[in-house]
């Protein structure tokens, strides 16, 4: 049995795991997960860190890695695609739709920076086609991604934010809080890309595994709808 | 490449903070670095171990703590409440808050050295000639430990500039308010917007380089001692 | 009135116990061998040691008791260190102003300047501590502590980094001091040059007890104390200038005894003035000699003599009511017979003028 | 709740990133605060500025620099690959070098403060009595700034304890090599499992808290001055 | 063989310019005013201060010249410095141990535990510095300049915190030092009384300038500079121990000028002493007295004098090949009608003895 290294974006590290203990117990290989940031995996991969496999949080920088020819070619694909939910720790303060975005009883929206995470540009796109991205600026608590987002919300501290169905799924589930799911025809969708960045079996069969059906529902019961 | 409005707006708001903080820090530390240095408590090292603690929790945890007690549900945040004030989390307060926590130790204990070297003799002779405890803290044992002092600033203020993961965390990155260089630069290199990442790292060394460096001239020039 | 003190103390391997009550005028010597105590004593007074149940009484104020303790800052105290204790971040002239600033003006009796002037300190104003001399540092702390106009003055040792040339430019404006201003000036000495010339009243501490104390006439020549045993065992005479001869450049003192015979001085007439008489200067003759340098030959009264198995044996005499100490050789005293009672004659080879008195 | 294996393996990292950082930095750091106190060259405050000059860069910042010098690359990279070692990014090395650089001044600063504290005296003592001036220095100087170098272990030990920025860039977070306890704690917070990140924060503080308690009370019982 | 030094410094305000030959054996005192530069020239000879154009020659050994500088650190020196300078980190034992470990055991020459008992301070030897008297921690670091065996001792005022009878203890040690380690001592004073004591050669130092030296006998009867005026001028004479009387409890010592009656001591028959007349204890006759306690009475001629308008006249007199001098009132001086050239008698009353030399 050999040994493989995952680097993984913080948001999929809790269904990685889940994923890597069926996949150890399957093939008595062994998965490191490596969790960090997908800007600083990015900046690392390049740099030489030894990763096998790379999962991102979005399709941006797999696809500037398959175009720098760090990446295998043809190993990319989308393994999760993110969903994005506007979030409340209240009970009865978000109903299905944007009006509590309108009508302002709030002190901080959060939402994690666009620039950095797909949910932030996912919300922006939101917030932009509603016309409220202007008007609430100043009120906007951004977050470096989406882990720190659900915090800024979840510690009461902003009222309500756009933050991973992933994250909010057991909550929505037991009715804790008030949430409103957004319909995925309003916003691109958050393609979470991998790509294999050395080409050994173990790293494949790893793959070949994340993309079973039997994965994916595993995958869906987290909270991400696959493609 | 010139740097952007916003980036500006970071950098006086990093060398704001830095300085408030100093200032701070400066207040609160002095007397408490003077009662650890003079004090013959017998139980003194366990307020020592304190002061050095919030050392050695990483910072981004540490913020993140920060973030749950400044929250409406945790102590902080419902005596503020109590006494009518808005929570101070994700403002510049709140960030003053943090930074004046996380860099504590740096400006306390070079204080404290410099407070003990001083001995008891010269307070003695201030003492002899009228000098009242306090005139003769000021007047003799601030001018004596005029090293420490420098250190302590300078200490406090550079690490509060590069300070990062407290004010990620409580700070929720609003330009003009929260959004400091630290984060600035972060965001940059995430976003893979490096020469941004180089301008901006390169102007703020620079800045501090000449700083600190007429700092310490100073300081030099102003020196009494047989080295 | 006086200074009233009870201190008891103990550190490591040493018990401080005294109990003392000192004249609110003129100089007291505190005078015992090193680590017997005189720098604690001096502490312990200032404020800066404290002691749990001492008690001290300056005048009419009570600095001290079980109920209250006035900090240092608030006596009015003059101290010089035994050791160096210029402030190092501050130069020779704002070391000098520190204590000034905080007197308030209606209490400033003593003028900087003049400080600075008697101890020729002037040019050093613009040095920092370590640009000066050892002597010269310690000149500073004098002029510094004189200058807070205090109403009693702690010194510790104050002069034994200065030469002779100094001390005695300096002493003479200590024993103005009290003159001029009435203040009491404690004195930590263990030289008994300066001890006689300066000190009214002396206590002897020793292993952190006192051994004795008293007006210092009566103390050095009590043949029961190490005083009168020393080489500088001395007597002091208090006397007052009667005549000045200029032809001879010489002047007279009348004592309880007779008329002094000493170099001309420029003293008023009238003026009390103290002698200081060495044991050793002090000859004695059966009969009254004659074509002799020695000028000063009064007759006197042996008062005590001890004989042991010393080869030097030390004599107090009575001249009119002063007493005297002479040290002569057994030799000496065995072909004299001296004995208690006997008359005799006095030969004062020389003696010194202390000042004013 | 009890720790996981890798939460006790990174624990150990940990403690041994800090011990081997805190003995580096002490013995280089120790003739460099001894040429700062002693010098009297014109130019030293430029030496003191460069020293300070770590802090204020944020730490993840530093930590991409120090990644884009120590990866294959970079000129540090090149040099160990010249001489025929390996890239140090992502190893216990690498990681050993970028604390070093980032708490370099924490170690200096109070040194130097506390080797200038001592005076000439003492020195010139020790020579009169055959000290050559290595032997003064180990027998006299270094006794006489314990004080400072007590300051100096600690804010360089906690402050590698706590260390996060530096360290999650150039060591990329490997459990067992390079994922340090602060890491694994910001993982934690990251992926939403709060209650082992608060026993691990509690675990690492305790363990802290009680570490320096002891440091600090050994000092004041060795301690002779008057304080 | 001797000790050769030119030092050229300037400090601000002050001008250091110094050129000596001073013996290898025996005492040299260093004497001069405060702020004159006696510590200066101790610092120097030390190598703790680096002038560039200096010399200096111990012996046979160049410690400094233009190419050369040996360090501190490998100069056989002992330095007992003018302020307290125990280490602060070591107890009062490590401190004294702190030399010694470093001199190989060949050139130990001084015993530890002899310098301990000597300075009286086995008990502190637990303590450390700030648990000291002024006075102990003094007698620490002489005892640890003293334990390290040095070829030359380099005292700075070593003994001014010290009472008298310390002093005494001590004094007579350091004495014997140079005769049983062949040792020369460079001592820097402002006591004339240790001066005459302790020295075998003086070195005056004046604003950073060498006045005068020589060997203390002419030195100190030198009309011509200061020492011969002071209340303190003496003069040394060298004699030797000829026979004791038990009966008398005295002993007669033999001088180029005839035989000296002292107090009875224990020094062996022939051993040469050295003692110190005071100008002031010395009196002057035109014909031999009788019936006095002066037991020392010689024929002198006088050398030379000086009449001006001070009250006081000092005498340069020769007794056999001694010089003396004698301190009298101008008054006196007329009455006996004193000229160069002149016969009389010298009485003395007292005289001290200042062990061997
Ligand atoms: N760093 C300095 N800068 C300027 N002048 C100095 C410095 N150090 C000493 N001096 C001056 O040099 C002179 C000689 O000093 P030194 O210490 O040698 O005197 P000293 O003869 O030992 O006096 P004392 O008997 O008072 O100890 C003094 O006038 C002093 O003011
Ligand atoms: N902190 C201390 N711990 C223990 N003993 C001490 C301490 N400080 C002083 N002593 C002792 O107390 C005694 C008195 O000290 P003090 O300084 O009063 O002596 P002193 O009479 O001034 O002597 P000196 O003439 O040498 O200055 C000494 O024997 C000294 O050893
Ligand atoms: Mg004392
Ligand atoms: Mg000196």
């Amino acid at each position: 049995s050999s040994e493989i290294r995952v680097a993984v974006a913080s948001n999929f590290s809790e269904t990685i795991k889940a994923l890597s203990t069926r996949f150890e117990e399957q093939t008595g290989h062994r998965v490191v997960v490596v969790v960090g940031s997908t800007g600083k995996h990015y900046a690392q991969i390049k740099h030489g860190a030894p990763y096998d496999i790379f999962f991102a949080a979005d399709k941006a920088r797999p696809e500037l890695l398959d175009e720098e020819g760090v990446a295998i070619p043809l190993s990319r694909f989308t393994y999760a695609v993110g969903q994005l939910v506007l979030w409340s720790p209240r009970k009865d303060f978000v109903d299905e739709g944007i009006t509590v975005l309108h009508q302002g009883s709030f002190r901080y929206l959060a939402l994690a920076n666009p620039k950095l995470a797909p949910y932030g540009a996912a919300a922006k796109e939101i917030l932009q086609s509603s016309g409220l991205w202007d008007d609430l600026r100043g009120r906007m608590v951004k977050g470096e991604n989406i882990g720190q987002t659900f915090q800024f919300v979840q510690s009461g501290n902003a009222e309500l934010g756009f933050v991973a169905y992933s994250q909010v799924k057991a909550r929505i589930e037991s009715m804790e809080g008030s949430a409103w799911v957004i319909p995925q025809s309003s916003y691109t969708p958050i393609e979470q890309q991998v790509v294999l960045l050395k080409d050994n079996r173990v790293a494949r069969d790893f793959l070949a595994f994340v993309r079973s059906d039997k994965s994916k529902i595993l995958i869906e019961s987290f909270g991400y709808r696959s493609l | 490449m010139m740097l952007s409005e916003s980036d500006i707006t970071a950098l006086l708001l990093t060398f704001k903070l830095a300085a408030v903080t100093t200032c701070i820090l400066l207040v609160i530390g002095t007397p408490v670095a003077w009662w650890l240095a003079r004090s013959r408590c017998r139980y003194k090292f366990i307020f020592e171990g304190l002061i050095a603690l919030p050392l050695v929790l990483p910072p981004t945890v540490l913020g993140f703590y920060l973030l749950v007690m400044l929250g409406p549900n945790g102590p902080l945040g419902r005596l503020m409440e109590w006494f009518g004030g808005a929570s101070l989390a994700f403002t510049f307060s709140g960030l003053v808050i943090g930074s004046v926590f996380y860099s504590m130790p740096f400006v306390i204990q070079p204080l404290q050295n410099a407070f003990a070297a001083i001995g008891t003799r010269p307070m003695e002779v201030a003492a002899t000639l009228r000098a009242s405890p306090f005139d003769r803290f000021f007047t003799v044992a601030l001018p004596l430990a005029k090293h420490g002092f420098l250190t302590a600033a300078v200490l406090g203020f550079a690490h509060t500039i590069g300070e990062f993961g407290v004010v990620l965390m409580i700070g929720g990155n609003i330009p003009g308010e929260t959004q400091v260089l630290s984060i600035a630069i972060y965001d940059h290199v995430e976003a893979l917007e490096y020469s941004q990442a180089h301008w901006l790292s390169g102007g703020l060394l620079l800045l501090s380089f000449l700083m600190l460096m007429t700092v310490y001239a100073l300081n030099g020039r102003l020196s009494w001692g047989r080295t | 009135m006086s200074i009233k003190a009870t201190f008891r103390l103990s550190k490591k391997d040493f018990e401080f116990d005294v109990e003392l009550c000192i004249p609110d005028r003129g100089v007291t010597a505190i005078f015992g061998p090193s680590g017997c105590g005189k720098t604690t004593l001096l502490r312990l007074m200032a404020g800066l040691e404290r002691c749990s149940n001492g008690y001290l009484k300056v005048r009419d104020r009570v600095w001290q008791d079980s109920s209250e303790f006035i900090p240092s800052h608030k006596r009015a105290i003059g101290y010089v260190f035994q050791e160096a204790s210029l402030f190092s971040h501050l130069n020779v002239a704002k070391n000098l102003e520190y204590g000034v600033k905080r007197v308030a003006i209606a209490e400033q009796k003593v003028s900087l300047d003049h400080a600075v002037a008697l101890l020729g300190i002037g040019h050093l104003l613009n040095r920092n501590a370590h640009q000066l001399s050892g002597g010269e540092k310690q000149r500073v702390a004098i002029a510094r502590a004189l200058a807070v106009s205090p109403k009693v003055l702690l010194m510790d040792e104050p002069l034994s980094a200065l030469d002779q040339t100094l001390k005695r430019e300096i002493m003479p404006y200590l024993e103005s001091l009290h003159d001029q201003l009435d203040i009491p000036i404690i004195y930590v000495s263990h030289s008994p040059d300066e001890v006689a010339r300066l000190a009214d009243h002396l206590v002897l501490l020793d292993a952190g007890k006192v051994r004795a104390d008293g007006p210092i006439g009566s103390m050095l020549t009590r043949l029961d104390l190490p005083l009168a045993y020393g080489d500088d065992a001395a007597a002091v005479i208090d006397a007052s200038v009667v005549v000045h001869d200029d032809h001879y450049g010489i002047t007279y003192l009348d004592f309880s005894g007779g008329r002094f015979t000493v170099a001309r001085n420029t003293l008023p007439l009238g003026r009390p003035v103290r002698l200081r008489v060495m044991a050793r200067d002090v000859s004695l003759t059966l009969e009254r000699q004659m074509g002799t340098s020695i000028l000063n030959i009064f007759p006197a009264v042996v008062e005590e003599l001890i004989i042991d198995d010393q080869p030097d044996v030390t004599v107090r005499l009575r001249v009119g009511s002063t007493l005297l100490l002479s040290r002569v050789t057994r030799k000496s005293a065995s072909l004299l017979q001296l004995t208690p009672k006997q008359a005799l004659y006095v030969q004062i080879k020389s003696v010194a003028l202390l000042g004013g008195n």
